[in-house]
């Protein structure tokens, strides 16, 4: 069965139409990346995903049942910002949801406990290559560290789906590519099933193994909140020429003009 | 030349800047006090310096013949412990109170509007019916400070929780934190620093309430003293009392800052 | 309802810092505990407030004046008795003027004073005994504490008030202090005020607070009294004595007893009761001047039915004759 | 079941938990009155909501039997002016200081030093001083307000001036600006809004001012109301002025908010 | 004679070197674009041409004389952010300059002098496209907008440099490829001198006349502060090949791998 499914799915704000007549079903273990112009609604689908939003219309399932309306720890997200703890070590960022798990009522560690929840943080700080920040604030450390660490955290609670809203939007092209070498590594080794909202085409069409781009099938100028952005590519990656990277280009800058 | 918003003061010259308007005060007063103790030797309203060197003195290095007690030093101690008292019990309410009303809507939904109500009342008008709640013991003195800065801590403390941005408490969540632990180990660590900063603010009003309180149900601390001695106009008391308590003030809002920086080294390094 | 703990409040003022003396020596205990009671005896800087907190009923005492007296507990409907008359005062209270030697300059100024308190009975009084009336002044209310700074203000060229403000400002060189309480003899009344009802209930701290009051008495004289008193009025044994001199403190107990029973107690509760009802101190709902009864040995001023203030020479006179 | 910190009142819900502490504590009120008045019908403290509202009658409609004034009225002109007299030249400072000594570095050596030394000073204890300075008229009253909240409003706005983006300085100078034209198109309408706040903010200190400066000595106002009739405890009429002088900062309140967001949309909007 | 001249630059912050024997000659009417890692001083160089920083040593020449040591209009400069005045609409941002000009004292125009100002401010704003948008406030305009705004705003001071740090950074590529060509119009037009910061190398190549790569010639990982960046390529635009591309590609990721 497939682990997400839309079934016309719509998302509106009041009159504002931001997605229409979505339907797709994504497979435990792909990677859906996710291009289009700015406000098409990339974030808001992702919420949906997340459960801090809701489908206005439609269906949105997760194994088949109604996908939880909040957040809990089958799904993992990193924002583009604000993606871990101010007030914790990276160390304690890594070892935050074995705590919460541990302890109900403190959620917090001691002793014995500590001392093995803070070996596996560690573990999971290497893969990353954080081990020589683990004592370090996040504000001490550089975008991608962050961003790195971020990651680190989220796959600590071993969720099924990760989501990622522009992760890497904010870092040096180097940074990237090696950020991006390390999202394809852990997402083989643990089989997740991933969502990765970049503003990147070649980004979305190196990572994914399947590529959306959302847009606007109408555009009423006047109105530009009269339709909603829809799935108008759904693409395996590696079955796409040149010609199909510059009609989405050339698309998707047409909206983002009216729309502006 | 560059332009006066472009130019900066030296070192020396900030420093010397700074102690200028000071000096000027100083030299106002002393040539103000003159002209008065010329006209009248028993003028009492500026009094000479070392006047006021005698009152300090005979306050803090002299056993006072009613107690036994040196008076600056026992009233110093019971202003600062009604203090730390009020601005305590006010901070912790601010606390608790803040981080439910900032983080649960239903709290907020009954609880803000009471307590914006309650932060409009002047506490200065309602004096009788507050000694009456609260009897004439220490609490009560200690209750005007509560009553004074609490609605405040409370309103600003859940202004900061409703700012900590919706992302982390997502990210909580989807690390598995239920509401309560999400208060526990995101909310309320990051409030506390700023909790010490809304504090901070608040000082100014605790000394005026503290001081208020003082001087109408007290027997011993710096505002009963100067309202004691306002009747026979003692500056000569009053002023150093007056000097003392701004020094206290600054010593106390500087450890605070200090304090925080040296704690949570986090908030102040990303703002 | 008979109790055997109890708390009485006092203010400062010269004749009431006694108290203190009785405290601190341990006198008021030594009462309280022959007659097997407790007594706490507790100082409140603002007089207001201690008369406000033992008319919401936090202290079964206080320490207050006649005119206070009626217009606050017992015109609130608290039944309250004056124990102890402790002493009237005989120039402790004053009116001062800046540029004028005659009470008569007053006219047409602006008088700083605390209003509708002793200071404006006082006033009232004064403006009486040279044809003037209130409506020839403006009275501005100030605060006593504040009283003496504003003194030192040129704007302030009229005020009226009690020691030792009255003091400190009388050594002021432009101060000429034209009327004062001593032209008014016995009609400024200091009194120790207990409730009515705890009193019936509980003649032990009728009793208690009389043998303690009569016994502070006794060491009048004392240096280590006066000693005591100057430093915890802040001012020293001149300042006190000063004080002193323009109080006439019964420390005889015949003499309080004797000041009671005479009829000119009635005459000076009528001409209170009738200034207060003039300044609408009697509450709204008041017909007339003698809505509130006051009741002296010298008869019932006022409404029979609504006695609220009681004079009661009964445990001065015990002490008197030694029976406590 | 959703999560507590992810469950959100409805409309009504909002509408009925906010009322219901206020329903609350007229209930305690009312039981509370209804014992006093049972145990003493004279009783002054808790007084019925009869009394009260015969209180109103009198004050409000009413002319007062000795001056013929209707007193809750005159009261509030006089209050409401000194009020504005005092916030407004306040607010007049803390503009022309806070834009100085937050544009100018030396401007801001040189000051920021008293200010803060100044804003340390509890008034309330100099107010022997500040007699003899201002005199005891009108304004002494506003005296008292003004030296309550003006070392906080520079010291504001002298913050939110320096927080004006750099950025935002030197693009007014790659234009052509002088100091002078900074100041007055760049950092002056910035600050203005943040004024509007500032003076919200201290509005709450600028009433306890008040209330302290008309307790002090005057003939009409709302705390001189107050002071005059606690001393014979009729709280008949301290409670419906205490809930009035509330009211009243409750409307200034919301009216200046009201203003800043007509007159200032940039600023509302961006924040 | 040269417009910009360096010789030997330098600047320090207390021990951190930033930028080092810097020395190039740009004539007017150049197009510079500065692209590399992040941190090695791109923005600081742009500060000592504005004026705000001052080299620690060497020399920094306009005109063959000091470059003044404080910002002034020869110089314009578009920010990534902050960059046009919150409380203006957008006309009044424009005029902004020419009131400042003509009315020393209080900063304004009135009456018909005004109604001048006006229509040169609107002829300004029709050639960047924001007809529509001149009654509005900043915050009422998309990123793009404001960023058309702020590149209106300098140019009708005609300043004879322009600085542009990250300009078009924020915004969704389509709107970014927009401003490339309105940029490049403009400076045609105008006879402008431009530097220009980007992130994006490709952005780098297509504008500028002139691409400069900032970069660290010795690099010691336990003190990234220890030597400061230099020009690595001064390159004519037109004059390179995939080959170089790559070679700065490569090179500039391991500086920001090491410096992160
Ligand atoms: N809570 C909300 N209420 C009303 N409208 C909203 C809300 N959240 C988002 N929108 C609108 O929905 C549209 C889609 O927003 P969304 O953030 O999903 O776009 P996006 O594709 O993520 O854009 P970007 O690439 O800029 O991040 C926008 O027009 C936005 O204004
Ligand atoms: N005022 C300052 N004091 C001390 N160090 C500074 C200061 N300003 C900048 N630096 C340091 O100088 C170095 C260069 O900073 P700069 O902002 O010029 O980099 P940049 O190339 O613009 O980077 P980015 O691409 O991230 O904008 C950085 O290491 C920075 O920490
Ligand atoms: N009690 C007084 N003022 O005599
Ligand atoms: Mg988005
Ligand atoms: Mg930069």
């Amino acid at each position: 069965m497939a682990i997400i499914e839309m079934n016309n799915l719509w998302k509106e704000y009041g009159d504002q139409v931001v997605l229409e007549r979505l339907n797709a079903e994504v497979q435990e273990g792909e990677f859906v990346t996710l291009v289009g112009a700015s406000g098409c609604g990339k974030t808001t689908f992702l919420k949906m995903l997340l459960g801090t939003e809701s489908p206005t219309r439609g269906k949105l399932l997760l194994d088949g049942a109604p996908i939880p309306d909040q957040p809990d720890e089958t799904r993992g997200i990193v924002f583009q910002r604000y993606s871990v703890l101010p007030h914790l070590s990276a160390l304690e960022n890594v070892m935050l949801s074995d705590e919460l798990h541990r302890h109900k009522l403190i959620g917090r560690a001691f002793g014995g406990k500590r001392k093995a929840l803070k070996d596996a943080a560690m573990a999971m700080l290497e893969s990353v290559g954080l081990t020589q920040a683990a004592g370090k604030f996040p504000h001490e450390l550089s975008g991608g560290m962050q961003q790195r660490l971020a990651i680190a955290q989220a796959l600590m609670k071993r969720p099924r789906i990760l989501l990622l809203d522009e992760p890497f939007g904010a870092l040096d092209p180097g940074i990237r590519r090696d950020m991006h070498h390390l999202v394809l590594d852990l997402w083989r080794e643990q089989g997740l099933t991933i969502f990765m909202v970049t503003h990147d085409l070649a980004e979305g069409f190196y990572l994914g193994t399947r590529l959306w781009v959302f847009d606007k099938t109408r555009l009423d100028p006047q109105a530009p909140g009269a339709y909603g952005a829809r799935i108008t590519y759904d693409l395996p990656v590696g079955d796409c020429d040149k010609g199909t990277l510059t009609a989405i280009q050339e698309q998707a800058d047409a909206t983002a003009r009216t729309m502006a | 030349m560059k332009k006066l918003i472009n130019r900066q003061p030296g070192r020396v010259a900030t420093w010397a800047l700074g102690l200028l308007p000071f000096a000027l005060l100083l030299v106002v007063y002393l040539l103000a006090s003159d002209a008065r103790l010329e006209a009248n030797p028993n003028d009492k309203l500026l009094p000479a310096f070392s006047a006021m060197g005698d009152a300090i003195q005979r306050m803090a290095f002299e056993p006072s013949k009613r107690s036994g007690e040196y008076l600056l030093w026992a009233d110093t101690l019971a202003s600062l412990t009604r203090l730390a008292i009020g601005v305590g019990i006010s901070a912790l309410m601010g606390l608790v109170f803040g981080i439910v009303t900032g983080t649960l809507p239903y709290a907020r939904a009954g609880l803000s509007p009471l307590i914006t109500g309650l932060s409009l009342v002047p506490p200065m008008a309602i004096l009788p019916i507050l000694f009456i709640l609260f009897g004439l013991g220490e609490l009560a003195k200690v209750m005007l400070i509560i009553i004074g800065i609490t609605p405040f801590l409370i309103r600003d403390l859940q202004q900061r929780a409703q700012e900590i941005p919706a992302e982390q408490v997502i990210k909580m969540q989807t690390l598995g934190a239920n509401t309560w632990q999400i208060i526990l180990r995101l909310v309320w660590p990051q409030i506390m620093p700023r909790l010490i900063s809304a504090v901070r603010l608040s000082l100014g009003s605790a000394w005026l309430f503290l001081i208020a309180a003082e001087a109408i149900a007290a027997t011993e601390g710096l505002g009963y003293r100067i309202f004691l001695v306002r009747r026979y106009l003692s500056m000569d008391v009053i002023l150093p009392y007056v000097l003392w308590i701004t020094l206290l003030a600054f010593a106390i809002d500087f450890l605070l800052a200090r304090y925080s920086r040296w704690r949570y080294p986090w908030f102040h390094g990303s703002h | 309802q008979a109790r055997d703990s109890f708390k009485v409040c006092w203010s400062i003022y010269v004749g009431w810092l006694p108290w203190d003396y009785g405290a601190a020596e341990g006198i008021v205990d030594k009462w309280a505990d022959k007659y097997d009671i407790d007594i706490e005896v507790v100082q409140i800087n603002d007089y207001i407030e201690s008369i406000n907190q033992y008319t919401a009923g936090q202290f079964d005492g206080c320490t207050m004046t006649n005119m206070d007296a009626l217009t606050i507990p017992a015109a609130g409907g608290v039944d309250s008795t004056a124990l102890i008359v402790g002493d009237f005062s005989n120039g402790n209270d004053g009116i001062v003027l800046k540029d004028a030697d005659k009470l008569e300059a007053i006219k047409g100024r602006r008088v700083n004073l605390v209003e509708l308190s002793v200071s404006h009975y006082l006033l009232a009084r004064a403006l009486d005994s040279v044809g003037l009336s209130e409506r020839d002044i403006t009275v501005v209310n100030t605060a006593d504490a504040d009283l003496v700074s504003a003194f030192n203000t040129p704007d302030v060229t009229a005020l009226a008030t009690w020691n030792p403000l009255l003091g400190t400002i009388k050594e002021s060189p432009e101060a000429n202090l034209v009327f004062d309480s001593s032209k008014i003899p016995g009609e400024i009344i200091d009194l120790m005020v207990v409730n009515t009802d705890t009193l019936k209930a509980n003649p032990a701290l009728g009793k208690a607070l009389t043998g303690a009051w009569y016994e502070i008495m006794g060491h009048l004289n004392d240096s280590g009294f006066r000693q005591h008193l100057a430093n915890v009025a802040a001012t020293d044994l001149d300042g006190l004595r000063m004080q002193l001199d323009a109080t006439r403190l019964f420390d005889k107990a015949e003499d309080a007893v004797t000041f009671t029973n005479s009829p000119a107690l009635k005459d000076t509760m009528q001409k209170v009761a009738e200034f207060s009802f003039d300044h609408g101190l009697l509450g709204e709902g008041a017909p007339d001047a003698g809505f509130v009864g006051v009741e002296t040995p010298a008869g019932v001023y006022g409404n029979n039915g609504n006695v609220k203030l009681r004079f009661d020479p009964t445990y001065m006179t015990m002490a008197a004759e030694g029976e406590l």
